[in-house]
C-alpha cells in the first residue's frame, strides 16, 4: 500500500519524459510511453486494491505522506494521499477506464502530428485527477482540480490551428474556474472557522462544532457546490461542456464523459459530512441535479451532432449523480459514476471511431445504416447506449440508475418531485439514445466508409461493452438477489442512505416505473426516427415546435444570456478602457501643466524690444506702486 | 554759467530726438556725437571736468568711431535707408512715446516733491576722483578692467569667428 | 562588512564594465555577469549556512549587519542589516540580475560599456533599500536605483522611451519626495522626543507620534511604496515604463523595483506607524482588491504584449498589497512567496516578450498568432508562466495568493471574495494571451527559431524556481518566519504601548 | 561754476533716458538699438554725475566711469554680434533674430 504514490507518479513521468523529449520519439515510443505509463499506474491501483480487500488498514483509511508542502503558522498542509474506499473506486476507475482510452488514443491518434502533445497532456490529465482523488488535504485536491481543469483547456484546444476549438478551451478553462473561485472561498470559509483543511479533520470538527442546520456549513455547502457544478457542467455552468466537444475524441471519453466532470460529484460525497449539516445546501443540490438532468434532456433530444448529444447526455447523466447526493444516497451516485464511467467512455469511443470512418463527420442526419459497415462499433455501440437508457437486469445501467430514482424517494431526504422528474428523466434519457443509435446505425446509409477502426481501438471497446453489462451486478436490488457488495464497501467511506421505510414505495414498483419510462421513451424514438421520420422534421418546422427546437438546441439560451450578462460587459469595458482611464487624470495634470505653458510661452517673443518694452512697463509699474501706494 | 546748462541741455535733447528720427545711420551717429559732446558739457557746468573729458574722448571718440566703422563695414546705402523707413510705421511710435511720457511725469512728480537745493559750484577734480577711485573703489576697478578683458575676448572671438566663415 | 561588499563589488563592476566597454563589449558583459554571479553565490552561501533560524532574533540583533558612522553630526549612520526578508530579497535580487545581464547579452548593442554600468548600479541601489536600516541611507539608495533605471529606459527603450521615461521618473520620485519629508519629520520629530538626532531605524520605531501626525507619515511613506508597488490610482507610469524598457529594464522592474515597494510596506510603514496602518488598512485593503481585479481587466484589453504583462503585475501586486496590510502570519507569508513567484513569472514573461521581439520585431498580440507550431519550445515556456501567472496551484504565484486571500479572509470575507474574482479574472487575460500569441491559426506566415543555448540556459532556472516555489516553499517560508516574528512582536508591543 | 537745481539735471537726465527708451523700443534696426542703448546709459551717468556734484563728492564720477567701461565692452560685444548677425541673416532687422521665441 505504500506503493501509493507511484499511482500519480509514473503518469507524471510519463508526461515529463513526452514534454522533455517527446519530439524526438518516435509516435509508436509516443504511444507506448503515453499509455504504458498510465497502465503501471492502473496495475499498481489494482495491486493496491487487491491489498485492500484483502487486507484492509485500520479503519478502512490509510495515508501516506510525500512531503511537507505548506506549513506556515497553524496551517499544515502537506502533500499527502489519502485512501480510503471511496478515492479507491474512483482512483480504479480512472485509471482503468483511462488506460483503455489511452490504447484507444494511440491508435485514434496514430496519425497525428502532435501525438507526443496529446499524450504529454493525457498523462498530465490522469496525473491530476489521480491527485484530485488522493488528495488528503483540500488544497491538493485543489492542486488536482486545476490540474484536470488545464488538461481539460489544453486537450479541448488541442487542435489549436482553428480558433473554435482555442474558443471552447478557453470557455471550458474559465466557466470552470468560475466554480472554482466560489470553491476557493468556500475553502477560506472552512479554514477561518474550523482551522484546517485536512479534510478526514474538517469532517471530524464540522460535525463536532457546527450544528445541524448550522448557517456556516450552509454556506461551505453552497460554496463548495459552486465548484463542483463548474466542474461538473451542473446547472447554471454547464455550457462549457457540449462546446468542449471540440477536443479530440478520446478526450472527450476520458476527461468530459468519464472522469473529470464526476470530480463534482467527488468533492460533494468527499465532503459530506457538510451537507449533512446543511440540509438546505443538500437540497439545493438535488434540486440541481434534478433540473440539469431535464434540461440537458431535452437539449440532448435536438443536437444534431453526435458528440454534442453526448455531452448533453453526460450533463444529464451527472444530474442523475446530483440528485443522489441530493438526496443522501451516496453510494447510489458514485456506483452510477462508476458505470457512467464504462458506458459513457465506451459510447465517446464508439462516436470516435464513427467519426473518424467518415471523414470526420459528426452530423448524425448525414450518418446512418452504419449497423453492416462497423459491425463492431455497432454491437459496442448499442450495448453501451442500452446501459445509458438502463436497458433493465442485462446492463449496467439499470441497477445504479435504479438504484438512484427509487432512493431520489426512499431516502428520508427524498421526495416525490424528485422521484417523478427521475422518471421522467429515463424517458428522455431512452428517447436520445436511441435517437442516436436510430440515426446513426439504421436508415439507408448516407455516407461512404473510408477506414475501419484497428485493434487498437476496438479492443478497449470490447472491454468496456463487457464492463458496462457486468458492472451492475456488485449492487443489485432487493427483489433481484440482494447483492450489496458495492455498497457495503463503500459504507467504510460514506454513510449509508437512510431509507425512509414508512413511506418509501417498494423498489420493485419503482424499477417498474423505469422500465415503462423507458420503454415510452424508446418507442417514442422509434416512432421519430424510424418509422415516421417526416413527422419529425415537419414538427421541428412548425412554428412553435421550431422555436421550441432551437431554444433546446442552444442549451434554453444559457450562453446567449451569459454572453450578454457578463461576458460582453466585461469585454465592453476591457476595450472601452484599453487606454487606461486613470492614466488619463495624470495625462490631464501633464495637459493642464502644457496649457499654462503655452499662455506663458505667448510672451516670449523672442524680440528684444518686447522684452525691453516688458522691462520699461514693469519698473513704471514698480515706480508707481512705490510713488503711490 | 547757468545759461550754458540750459542751452547745453536743450541742444543734448534736440539732438537726441534728431538721432532717433534719422533713417541713415551716419546721420543719426552724427547726431549722437552732438548730444555727447552736450552732455560734455553739461558735465563741465555741473564742476565734473574730469568725466565731461572722458566723455569726450571715449564716448564721443572711440566708441563712436566703432559704431562708424561697424556702419562702413556693413556698407549700408540707400536701400537700407527706404529699409528703414519701412520699418519705421508712425503707429510704431505711439506705445513708447505714451510709455515714455509716463516715465518722465514720474521722475518730474518725484523731482518736484524732492529736494531743492542748488548746487554748491564745488569742482570735483581729476585728483579727488582718482583718489576714491584707487582708494575705496579698487575693486570696482578691477572688476571693470574684468569686464573690458571680457568684451575684449568676447569682440574678439565673435570677429574671428566671422573670418573663418568668410 | 560582506554586505557591504556585495553592493562595493556591484558599484565597481558598473565603473570597470564602463571603462572597459569602450574597448570590447563582451569585456563589459562579462564583468558584470562575474560580478552579479559573486554576489548571487555568496548570498545563497549564506542562506545555506544560515538555516531558518528557529530563535526569533531580539530587536537591533541581526544575521548580518554593518554599522558605521556617515554624517555623525547629523545622526546618520552607514547602516546596512539583514534578517530573513531582507536575505531573501538580496538573493532574488542577485538572481534576477544574473538573468537580466544574461537577457541583454545580445539585444543590447550600442553603449555596451554605459549600459552594464547603469545595470550594475541599479542593482547596487536595490541592495542598498533591501538592506538598508538606516532611514537616510535608505532614501540613498531609493534615489540611487532610480536615475540609473531612467537612463535605461531613456535611452535603451523602445519607441516612446522618452516618455515612458520622464513618466518613471516623475512619479517615483514625486512620491519619493514625499517619504522624504515624512522622514524628516520623523527625524525632527525623534529628536524633541528624545534630544538625540538620529535615523536609525530601530531607534526611530515607537517615536511617540499624535495620531494626526502618524497618520500623515504613514501616508507620506505608503505613498512612496505604492507608487512603485503599484497601487490601484497610482500605476499609470508601470505600463509604460515595463512597456518601452529594454527587455533585462521590464525584469529588474517587475522583478524588483515593484518589490522594493513591497519590502518598504513591510519594513516601514507598519512596523513605523502601527496604528495609523491599521486605522489606514481598509482603505489600503480595498484600494488593493480594485487594482488586482482593474489590472487584470486592462491587462485583458491590452493588444501590446509587453503592456499586458505589465498590466499583470498591477493585478498581482494588488495580492501582496492586500497580504501586507492584513498583517499576520499567513498573509504575510503568502505577500513574501507572492513578490518571488511573482518576479519569476512576470520576469520570465518579459524575458519571453523580449525573445520573441527579437524574432518578430512586433509586440501586437493581434499580429503574432500560431506561434505554438514554429517555435513549440518557446511557445511551451511562455504557457508554462501564463500558467503562474493565473495561479495554477503547483507554481509559486498559487501559493502566495492563495496564502495571502486565506488570511485575509478572517479579516475581511467580502474582500476577499473580490480578491478571488481577481484569480478568476487572471484567466482571461491568461488564455486569452496564449490564444492570441501561440496558438490559433499562423496567420501571418511566421517562421521563426525556437529557443536555444543561452535563451534555454535563462529560462530552465525560472521554471525550476517557480515549480520549487509552488511545490516545496518551505524554505523561504521559514526563512521569513524569524523576520516576521520579529516585525510581529514590534508592532504588538508598539500597539500595545500606544493603547497604555 | 553753474548754479542750477539739482532737479533740472536730473530732468535733462530723465528726458534723455525717456527718448533712448523709445528709440530701444521703436526701432527694428540693431544699430539704432544699440544706439538708443548709449543714450539711456549716458543718462544714467549723467544722473550719478549730477548726484556726486550735488554733495560734492568724487563717487557719482566714479560711477561714471564704471558705467562708461561697461558701455565700452557692450559696444564692442554689442557690434560684434552685429556684425556676426548680419552675416548670418543678412538683415540688422532685430525681430528677425528671435531664435529665444519660447
Amino acid at each position: 500500500m505504500n506503493l501509493l504514490w507511484l499511482i500519480p507518479a509514473f503518469p507524471i513521468a510519463g508526461f515529463l519524459f513526452l514534454a522533455l523529449a517527446g519530439t524526438r520519439l518516435s509516435r509508436r515510443a509516443v504511444s507506448i510511453v503515453g499509455a504504458g505509463s498510465v497502465g503501471l499506474s492502473a496495475l499498481v491501483s489494482l495491486w493496491i486494491a487487491g491489498q485492500f480487500f484483502v487486507s484492509p488498514p485500520a479503519g478502512y483509511a490509510y495515508t501516506q505522506t510525500i512531503w511537507n508542502w505548506l506549513d506556515v503558522g497553524s496551517l499544515h498542509l502537506p502533500i499527502a494521499f489519502y485512501l480510503d474506499p471511496l478515492s479507491l473506486i474512483m482512483t480504479l476507475v480512472v485509471t482503468c477506464v483511462g488506460f483503455l482510452i489511452h490504447v484507444y488514443s494511440a491508435g485514434y491518434m496514430s496519425e497525428d502530428e502532435d501525438i507526443s502533445r496529446f499524450f504529454a497532456y493525457m498523462n498530465l490529465f490522469v496525473a491530476s485527477m489521480v491527485t484530485l482523488l488522493l488528495a488528503s488535504n483540500l488544497v491538493l485536491l485543489l492542486l488536482g482540480w486545476e490540474g484536470v481543469g488545464l488538461c481539460s483547456y489544453l486537450l479541448i484546444g488541442f487542435w489549436y490551428r482553428d480558433p473554435a476549438n482555442g474558443y471552447a478551451g478557453r470557455k471550458a478553462f474559465i466557466v470552470t474556474r468560475v466554480g472554482d473561485t466560489s470553491m476557493l472561498i468556500g475553502l477560506f470559509l472552512l479554514y477561518r472557522h474550523l482551522g484546517t483543511l485536512d479534510i478526514q479533520t474538517l469532517m471530524a470538527r464540522a460535525a463536532h462544532q457546527w450544528p445541524v442546520g448550522s448557517p456556516l456549513a450552509v454556506a461551505a455547502g453552497l460554496l463548495l457546490l459552486g465548484g463542483a457544478v463548474g466542474k461538473s457542467a451542473q446547472l447554471p455552468l454547464q455550457t462549457w461542456l457540449p462546446d468542449a466537444m471540440a477536443g479530440p475524441t478520446p478526450t472527450s471519453a476520458l476527461i468530459h464523459a468519464a472522469t473529470m466532470v464526476t470530480a463534482g460529484v467527488y468533492l460533494i460525497a468527499r465532503m459530506h459530512v457538510i451537507y449533512q449539516l446543511a440540509p438546505s445546501a443538500q437540497f439545493t443540490v438535488g434540486v440541481v441535479g434534478a433540473a440539469t438532468l431535464t434540461l440537458a434532456g431535452f437539449s440532448a433530444l435536438t443536437q444534431p451532432d453526435i458528440k454534442r448529444a453526448l455531452a448533453y447526455s453526460t450533463v444529464s447523466q451527472i444530474g442523475y449523480m446530483f440528485l443522489a447526493l441530493g438526496v443522501g444516497a451516496w453510494s447510489a451516485a458514485i456506483f452510477h459514476f462508476m458505470t457512467h464511467a464504462f458506458f459513457k467512455a465506451l459510447l465517446f469511443l464508439g462516436a470516435g471511431m464513427i467519426i473518424e470512418s467518415l471523414h470526420h463527420e459528426q452530423n448524425m442526419f448525414k450518418m446512418g445504416g452504419l449497423r453492416k459497415e462497423l459491425p463492431v462499433v455497432f454491437w459496442t455501440f448499442l450495448i453501451a447506449g442500452c446501459a445509458l437508457a438502463g436497458v433493465p437486469l442485462v446492463t449496467a445501467g439499470f441497477y445504479s440508475k435504479g438504484l438512484i430514482v427509487w432512493q431520489a424517494e426512499a431516502s428520508s431526504a427524498g421526495r416525490w418531485g424528485f422521484w417523478l422528474v427521475a422518471v421522467f428523466g429515463v424517458f428522455l434519457t431512452s428517447a436520445y439514445t436511441f435517437r442516436i443509435i436510430f440515426l446513426t446505425f439504421f436508415g439507408e446509409a448516407k455516407s461512404h466508409v473510408h477506414k475501419r477502426p484497428g485493434l487498437a481501438m476496438t479492443v478497449p471497446c470490447i472491454v468496456l461493452a463487457v464492463l458496462s453489462l457486468v458492472g451492475g451486478f456488485v449492487k443489485t436490488p432487493e427483489f433481484l438477489g440482494n447483492i450489496h457488495l458495492f455498497t457495503d464497501f463503500l459504507h467504510h467511506a460514506l454513510p449509508p442512505v437512510a431509507v425512509a421505510h414508512a413511506r418509501a414505495m417498494s423498489e420493485l414498483a419503482s424499477e417498474g416505473w423505469v422500465t415503462l419510462a423507458l420503454i415510452v421513451g424508446f418507442a417514442v424514438a422509434y416512432f421519430c426516427y424510424i418509422e415516421r421520420p417526416e413527422f419529425t422534421a415537419s414538427l421541428t418546422r412548425s412554428a412553435l415546435g421550431n422555436a421550441l427546437h432551437r431554444f433546446w438546441k442552444s442549451d434554453w439560451g444559457m450562453d446567449w444570456l451569459y454572453d450578454r450578462l457578463l461576458v460582453w460587459p466585461v469585454m465592453w469595458f476591457a476595450r472601452v478602457d484599453a487606454g487606461d482611464a486613470v492614466d488619463s487624470i495624470y495625462t490631464g495634470i501633464a495637459r493642464l501643466c502644457e496649457w499654462f505653458y503655452q499662455g506663458v510661452r505667448r510672451t516670449e517673443t523672442g524680440q528684444i524690444r518686447w522684452y525691453a518694452a516688458a522691462i520699461a512697463f514693469g519698473t513704471l509699474i514698480f515706480v508707481a506702486v512705490v510713488l503711490f501706494l | 554759467m547757468n545759461i550754458l546748462f540750459y542751452v547745453a541741455s536743450a541742444v543734448a535733447i534736440i539732438a537726441t530726438f534728431l538721432m532717433l528720427t534719422r533713417m541713415n545711420a551716419v546721420h543719426a551717429l552724427l547726431y549722437l556725437i552732438v548730444s555727447l559732446l552736450a552732455v560734455a558739457l553739461v558735465f563741465y557746468t555741473l564742476g565734473a571736468p574730469f568725466v565731461a573729458a572722458l566723455e569726450i574722448i571715449i564716448y564721443a571718440g572711440a566708441i563712436m568711431v566703432l559704431f562708424v566703422f561697424v556702419v562702413m563695414m556693413l556698407n549700408l546705402g540707400r536701400a537700407a535707408e527706404a529699409q528703414e523707413r519701412e520699418w519705421q510705421r508712425p503707429s510704431l511710435w505711439v506705445g513708447p512715446s505714451v510709455l515714455a511720457v509716463v516715465l518722465i511725469a514720474e521722475v518730474i512728480y518725484v523731482l518736484t516733491h524732492a529736494d531743492t537745493r542748488m548746487f554748491g559750484a564745488e569742482v570735483v577734480g581729476p585728483h579727488q576722483v582718482a583718489q576714491s577711485l584707487f582708494g575705496p573703489y579698487l575693486i570696482g576697478v578691477e572688476l571693470a578692467s574684468m569686464l573690458l578683458l571680457g568684451g575684449l575676448v568676447g569682440a574678439f572671438h565673435l570677429g574671428r569667428r566671422l573670418e573663418e566663415k568668410r | 562588512m560582506m554586505l557591504v561588499w556585495l553592493i562595493v563589488i556591484l558599484l565597481a563592476a558598473g565603473v570597470v564594465a564602463w571603462l572597459g566597454g569602450r574597448r570590447s563589449a563582451a569585456w563589459a558583459r562579462w564583468v558584470s555577469l562575474l560580478a552579479v554571479l559573486a554576489d548571487l553565490i555568496w548570498a545563497v552561501a549564506f542562506w545555506l549556512r544560515h538555516p531558518a533560524q528557529a530563535e526569533i532574533l531580539p530587536q537591533g540583533h541581526w544575521l548580518a549587519q554593518f554599522n558605521v558612522a556617515w554624517v555623525p553630526q547629523l545622526g546618520i549612520r552607514f547602516h546596512l542589516a539583514m534578517d530573513g526578508l531582507s536575505l531573501l530579497m538580496v538573493v532574488l535580487t542577485l538572481f534576477i540580475g544574473v538573468m537580466a545581464v544574461l537577457c541583454s547579452w545580445r539585444e543590447i548593442q550600442t553603449g555596451v560599456g554605459f549600459y552594464h554600468f547603469n545595470l550594475m548600479w541599479i542593482l547596487a541601489g536595490i541592495l542598498g533599500v533591501f538592506l538598508a536600516v538606516d532611514l537616510f541611507l535608505f532614501y540613498f539608495a531609493w534615489e540611487l536605483m532610480l536615475v540609473p533605471m531612467y537612463f535605461l529606459i531613456a535611452i535603451w527603450g523602445h519607441e516612446r522611451r522618452v516618455y515612458a521615461a520622464i513618466k518613471f521618473f516623475i512619479f517615483t520620485q514625486l512620491s519619493g519626495l514625499l517619504m522624504l519629508l515624512a522622514i524628516l519629520a520623523l527625524y525632527f520629530i525623534h529628536h524633541r522626543a528624545t534630544g538625540v538626532y538620529t535615523f536609525e531605524y530601530s531607534a526611530l520605531l515607537g517615536t511617540p507620534l499624535s495620531q494626526r501626525t502618524a497618520l500623515l507619515l504613514m501616508l507620506g511613506f505608503f505613498v512612496a511604496f505604492a507608487v512603485k508597488l503599484p497601487m490601484f490610482p497610482f500605476h499609470p507610469w508601470l505600463p509604460d515604463a515595463h512597456t518601452e524598457a529594454p527587455t533585462a529594464g521590464s525584469l529588474i522592474l517587475a522583478g524588483l523595483l515593484l518589490k522594493t515597494g513591497a519590502y518598504g510596506m513591510i519594513r516601514f510603514v507598519i512596523p513605523l506607524f502601527p496604528q495609523a496602518a491599521h486605522q489606514f488598512a481598509p482603505v489600503a485593503m480595498t484600494l488593493a482588491v480594485v487594482g488586482i481585479l482593474y489590472g487584470a481587466v486592462l491587462a485583458y484589453g491590452q493588444r501590446d504584449f509587453k503592456r499586458m504583462v505589465a498590466y499583470t503585475s498591477v493585478s498581482h501586486l494588488g495580492f501582496v498589497l492586500l497580504g501586507i496590510f492584513a498583517w499576520n502570519t499567513l498573509a504575510l507569508e503568502g505577500a513574501v512567496v507572492g513578490m518571488i513567484a511573482h518576479a519569476l513569472s512576470t520576469g520570465a514573461l518579459f524575458m519571453l516578450v523580449g525573445q520573441l521581439y527579437e524574432r518578430t520585431h512586433t509586440r501586437d498580440l493581434t499580429r503574432l498568432g500560431g506561434l505554438w507550431s514554429t517555435a513549440p519550445v518557446l511557445s511551451g515556456v511562455g504557457m508554462f508562466f501564463m500558467l503562474g501567472s493565473v495561479g495554477l496551484p503547483g507554481l509559486g504565484d498559487f501559493v502566495g495568493e492563495f496564502l495571502v486571500l486565506l488570511g485575509t479572509y478572517r479579516l475581511h470575507p467580502i474582500l476577499t471574495a473580490l480578491a478571488t474574482v481577481g484569480v478568476l479574472a487572471s484567466t482571461f487575460y491568461g488564455v486569452q494571451m496564449v490564444q492570441r500569441a501561440f496558438h490559433g491559426p499562423n496567420v501571418h506566415q511566421w517562421k521563426i527559431a525556437d529557443l536555444k543555448g543561452r535563451e534555454l540556459l535563462i529560462m530552465a532556472p525560472m521554471i525550476a524556481l517557480l515549480l520549487w516555489l509552488g511545490l516545496y516553499p518551505l524554505p523561504v517560508l521559514k526563512t521569513f518566519a524569524p523576520a516576521w516574528k520579529g516585525l510581529e512582536r514590534t508592532t504588538r508591543s508598539l500597539t500595545a504601548a500606544a493603547r497604555r | 561754476m553753474a548754479t542750477v537745481p539739482m532737479m533740472h539735471a536730473l530732468l535733462l537726465a530723465g528726458i534723455l533716458f525717456a527718448l533712448g527708451l523709445v528709440g530701444l523700443l521703436t526701432r527694428r534696426n540693431i544699430l539704432f538699438i544699440l544706439m538708443s542703448l548709449e543714450v539711456m546709459l549716458n543718462a544714467a551717468g549723467l544722473a550719478f554725475v549730477a548726484a556726486g556734484a550735488r554733495w560734492g563728492q568724487a563717487d557719482g564720477q566714479v560711477v561714471f566711469i564704471f558705467i562708461l567701461t561697461m558701455a565700452a565692452a557692450e559696444v564692442a560685444v554689442g557690434l560684434a554680434l552685429v556684425l556676426r548677425m548680419y552675416h548670418r541673416t543678412k538683415t540688422l532687422d532685430a525681430d528677425r533674430a528671435s531664435e529665444m521665441k519660447g
